[in-house]
């Protein structure tokens, strides 16, 4: 009578707690893509995924209870230490490895649904699922599995691990076959009583295309591609979620593969480019010959350097992806905040594009504590530059070119840049003559009113922050 | 039950809520995000323990524990990582009266 | 067949997404908002034809009767006002450039 | 055969078309929300409306197919003539009617499913209704029934049939009182197996809820509960959809019910007011004596206003209700558009809540012919008023009354207004001494750059037209 009662309100409560699971999941989501609330929104999104792994556990006829806690707890154990203590700078790469591991689960969900129906036929039996499901399971495991080899060649190329753009004669044609090869087993599994043999290849066709795919897509393109995948597996875990009955993963599932796909073309769209050109072209296929660049680079010492922001009444910081890779940041705010005490009004200017992930800047200078009512925004901060006394470029390129207005020839022309050149003075801190991720020479340094402090981001800073403290000594 | 025409029902009007939601996100939040939403497709981990909860021999019990595994990784990497990128988000004046510039 | 937890879900979804849809709505729109609204929940028509198409006995016929006329009314008259309400945005320049300042 | 073929594909397919109207309907409240493509947005609607109708005929096992034809198009020919034929300022009441006999539609379905089950209850049936469809029955009958007897009553007021505000005492314990009995009846018809008297009486009492309920309720704040009972016909109508297991009637109603309570609270937010302070309470109950203004009105003769204007180089142009009252739309855009031949910048500044209805005045500007790009918010246009030479305003009191923001015992005191008196000259349109809404002498009208012109609103502006065309001559 009491296990009665139990099994009868039992699926209920799991399912209203799905229910919250979801709403949590959307208010949460919404609470992120507000500065102001974003904090709470992962701990709204974090309950709801508590509540629906605490009722799912509790659900009527499972097995294998320990074996399920013993995954979780080691897994999420190794995530959460590997999370921790990733630094700052990684996190794009981290982003793209759980997200792979979603796909890989959403995959292997899929799998699971087609051997059971495999082993069902084998015995003779028909139609061990619905038509419906069926093509559902297929779909999840092939973009789930897509996502799982391509994030993890992603993550690969962020870490460092590849360096080189695997590209040989005839790649996309190949892909294309690949994907055929991986579509038609799919529609093998679908119209005919799926097979052990097929269900294999059909996986291993999957997995292969995401490799083949990501594989010549060039490291700095990364974002977008996880961003593209990230969205993929939210799809994948929706269909799955189809073909388990279950509302909370069809909901989530779906909401991600939405915002997901949204969030890709915006984060395209902030680099200037298209989600297909990020795909399959390469950047960098110019027009025609881009203009030449008269004059020469005039240096400037650290001593002089400090000397001229230190009187200087309005200066603004241009971090780019120089920034990140010296890891100066926290000097960068140090001498920043130097300068405000001193009287000088300091703000920091951000290109949506600076860095190699969106937002990256933003991730790094909160990171060294700095304020975001300091940092404006490119339409905000450009029309201030004439008014500029000293701007500090530290390690962008790119992003203050001004040949992206002048020059039509220029791969990057068109895209908006940081108004630098406008401003009464620029002192630019990078380490050499290399050039930005465009590859392309930048007028900016060259231009009359700029002077080049030369050497990596982090020891300048820090040499810069000396003689501020020298000066008042 | 759901049938496929709830089902469609229920993608179209997820799809427009997810898109909604980030129509208005600011630049500076496209990567913590990115990694919110790639948080909250962990849901997948309640799927994975459904399948590993119904396993039955040891092909079964092999895919649905890889599966729980993974997902594992996904929910709580996913947390972590969007948690400590959030945390940062913090303005200079306490009350955060310029908390919607972005 | 939609069961209550899956209707639970379809309202939750479809009132995030009614939310989100007026969350961006100039004042100027108010009124043709509200108006086309109104004619979009004439969809009752459709439920009113069901119940007349499944009447049985004069009362039955008389209350389906009823709905139909008044949902009829709803929709149809929802519809011409809403569009002459908002036939009436125009632009001075042609290519409605200033269209979204509102 | 062949009938077998159909019944089976048919109903999957009127499923579609449910799909597609729903999707459509989304879509098209989406466009509607932006002005660039509102006109689009109601033909979309439309479109899925139209779907939805025509695919309902082709359900299987429909009866009284000519009834229903017939239905539509009586009511839907006279629907469509009096929309047509109402003029422009009418409007909202005409939403208000349409909208009731929604909100009749939704309680007659819904009454509709009780009765059929009470006759299954008196032929000693059990279950007619499973339990969640019952309580939602109710609750659509409930929530439609108020709808539509408030929305008749709204419509009554506007339509100018009663203007009195029926106030008695104890009006709205008595209110909550009938509220009570219509929700006791309605818990009978859940708890107990459903009866004819039950229905009848439950009906009543919730039209007689809604009938009490505005009846109190003054007729310009119509607006804002025309608005919130079209969120209450969007939920009844969702409910109802539910009882009939039709997910468009479902989705459309839900979207409806969420958008309706939004806009709701925006309208009323516009005003400044509270929802509960429009539905409870009343206008006017200031805090304290209102401080008293100084100095008396200066007139002006409209040959020298048109002359002032003719000559000055910027003009704003300011609307409010008496516009409206006057229907001087037509002639104060022939006035502008002189003006602007004569090489003035004139542009038209509406206040959020000028008129009786948000977005009266662009209504009324739009059927005259201004373009919405003449149009200025006010937000945009209140720092450009110390450099205006001429603001006319033309029956607007309210709006641009200083004492907003001076005089904290004022009853509009916060109200965000047009700031006219920072002008460098005023020039007031109104018949005489009369009031606004808000019922407050205006310190405007007694400011030393402000002249009054009195008159009709039409006839002013007709005088300032021929003036303007004498000056030429
Ligand atoms: N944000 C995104 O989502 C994203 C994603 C993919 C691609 N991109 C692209 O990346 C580019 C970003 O522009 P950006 O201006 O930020 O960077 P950038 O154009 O790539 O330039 C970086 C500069 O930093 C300097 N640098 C490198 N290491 C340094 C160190 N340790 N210390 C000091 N300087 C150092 C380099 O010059 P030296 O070698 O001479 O030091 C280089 O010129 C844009 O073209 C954008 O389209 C952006
Ligand atoms: N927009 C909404 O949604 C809404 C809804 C409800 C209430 N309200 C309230 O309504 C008010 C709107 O302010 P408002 O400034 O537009 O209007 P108002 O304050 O109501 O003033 C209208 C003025 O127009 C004059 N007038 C009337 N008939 C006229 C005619 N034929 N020719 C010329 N003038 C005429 C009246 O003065 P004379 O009698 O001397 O001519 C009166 O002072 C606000 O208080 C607002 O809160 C707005």
């Amino acid at each position: 009578m009491h296990a009665d009662v139990l099994t009868r309100w039992l699926p209920e409560a799991i399912r209203a707690c799905y229910l919250i699971a979801a709403l949590l999941f959307i208010l949460g989501l919404k609470r992120m893509s507000s500065p102001r609330t974003a904090r709470g929104g992962v701990v709204w999104a974090g309950v709801g995924m508590l509540l629906a792994v605490l009722a799912t556990l509790l659900l009527p006829g499972m097995h294998h209870l320990g074996l399920i806690v013993l995954g979780i707890a080691v897994a999420g154990g190794l995530a959460w230490w590997s999370g921790k203590r990733v630094a700052m700078t990684d996190m794009p790469q981290m982003v793209a490895l759980y997200n792979g591991m979603g796909g890989g689960a959403a995959a292997a969900i899929g799998v699971f649904e087609l051997v059971g129906a495999a082993r069902v036929a084998a015995m003779g039996g028909v139609d061990a699922m619905a038509p419906a499901a069926l093509v559902l399971a297929v779909l999840g495991v092939l973009i789930g599995a897509v996502s799982f080899s391509g994030s993890l060649i992603a993550f690969a190329k962020l870490q460092g691990w590849m360096d080189r753009r695997f590209v040989f004669p005839g790649q996309q044609v190949f892909n294309v076959l690949i994907l055929l090869l991986a579509v038609v087993l799919g529609g093998v599994l679908i119209f005919a009583p799926p097979a052990m043999a097929v269900i294999a290849g059909f996986l291993l066709a999957a997995l292969a295309f995401g490799l083949l795919m990501t594989l010549p897509i060039g490291g700095a393109d990364m974002p977008v591609v996880i961003s593209l995948y990230n969205a993929l597996t939210g799809l994948a875990v929706a269909f799955e979620g189809f073909v388990l009955q279950n509302e909370a993963m069809i909901i989530a599932g779906t909401v991600v593969g939405a915002a997901g796909t949204l969030l890709t073309q915006l984060m395209a769209k902030a680099m200037n480019r298209s989600l297909g050109n990020v795909l399959f072209g390469s950047f960098g296929a110019a027009a025609g010959e881009a203009q030449a660049i008269d004059g020469a680079q005039k240096e400037i010492e650290a001593p002089d350097a400090a000397v001229m922001m230190a009187y200087a009444e309005r200066v603004v910081i241009v971090p780019g992806y120089g920034m990140a890779v010296a890891q100066a940041q926290h000097k960068i705010w140090e001498f920043a905040h130097q300068l405000i005490e001193r009287g000088v009004k300091v703000r920091f200017a951000i290109h949506p594009v600076a860095g190699r992930m969106p937002g990256h800047m933003n991730v790094l200078l909160a990171e060294a504590g700095v304020p975001y009512d300091l940092i404006v925004d490119m339409e905000d901060v450009n029309p201030e530059f004439p008014n500029t006394d000293v701007v500090l470029v530290i390690g962008a390129n790119d992003v203050v070119n001004p040949v992206a207005k002048t020059d039509p020839a220029s791969p990057i022309y068109g895209m908006p840049v940081l108004d630098v050149v406008a401003a009464k003075q620029a002192i630019v801190i990078k380490r050499g003559r290399g050039k930005g991720f465009a590859g392309i020479e930048n007028a900016l340094f060259y231009a009359d009113n700029t002077r080049m402090l030369f050497g990596d981001g982090q020891a300048m800073a820090a040499q810069l922050v000396s003689e501020l403290k020298s000066l008042d000594a | 039950m759901i049938d496929g025409f709830v089902a469609l029902y229920i993608f179209m009007l997820a799809a427009f809520t997810g898109y909604e939601i980030i129509a208005r996100v600011p630049v500076i939040l496209h990567t913590p995000l990115m990694s919110g939403s790639n948080f909250v497709h962990g849901i997948v981990l309640v799927g994975a323990m459904v399948a590993l909860g119904h396993a039955d021999g040891p092909l079964d019990i092999a895919i649905g524990f890889i599966a729980v595994v993974l997902a594992a990784g996904n929910a709580v990497g996913g947390y972590v990582v969007t948690e400590r990128m959030l945390e940062m988000f913090k303005s200079s004046r306490p009350g955060g009266a310029n908390g919607e510039k972005g």
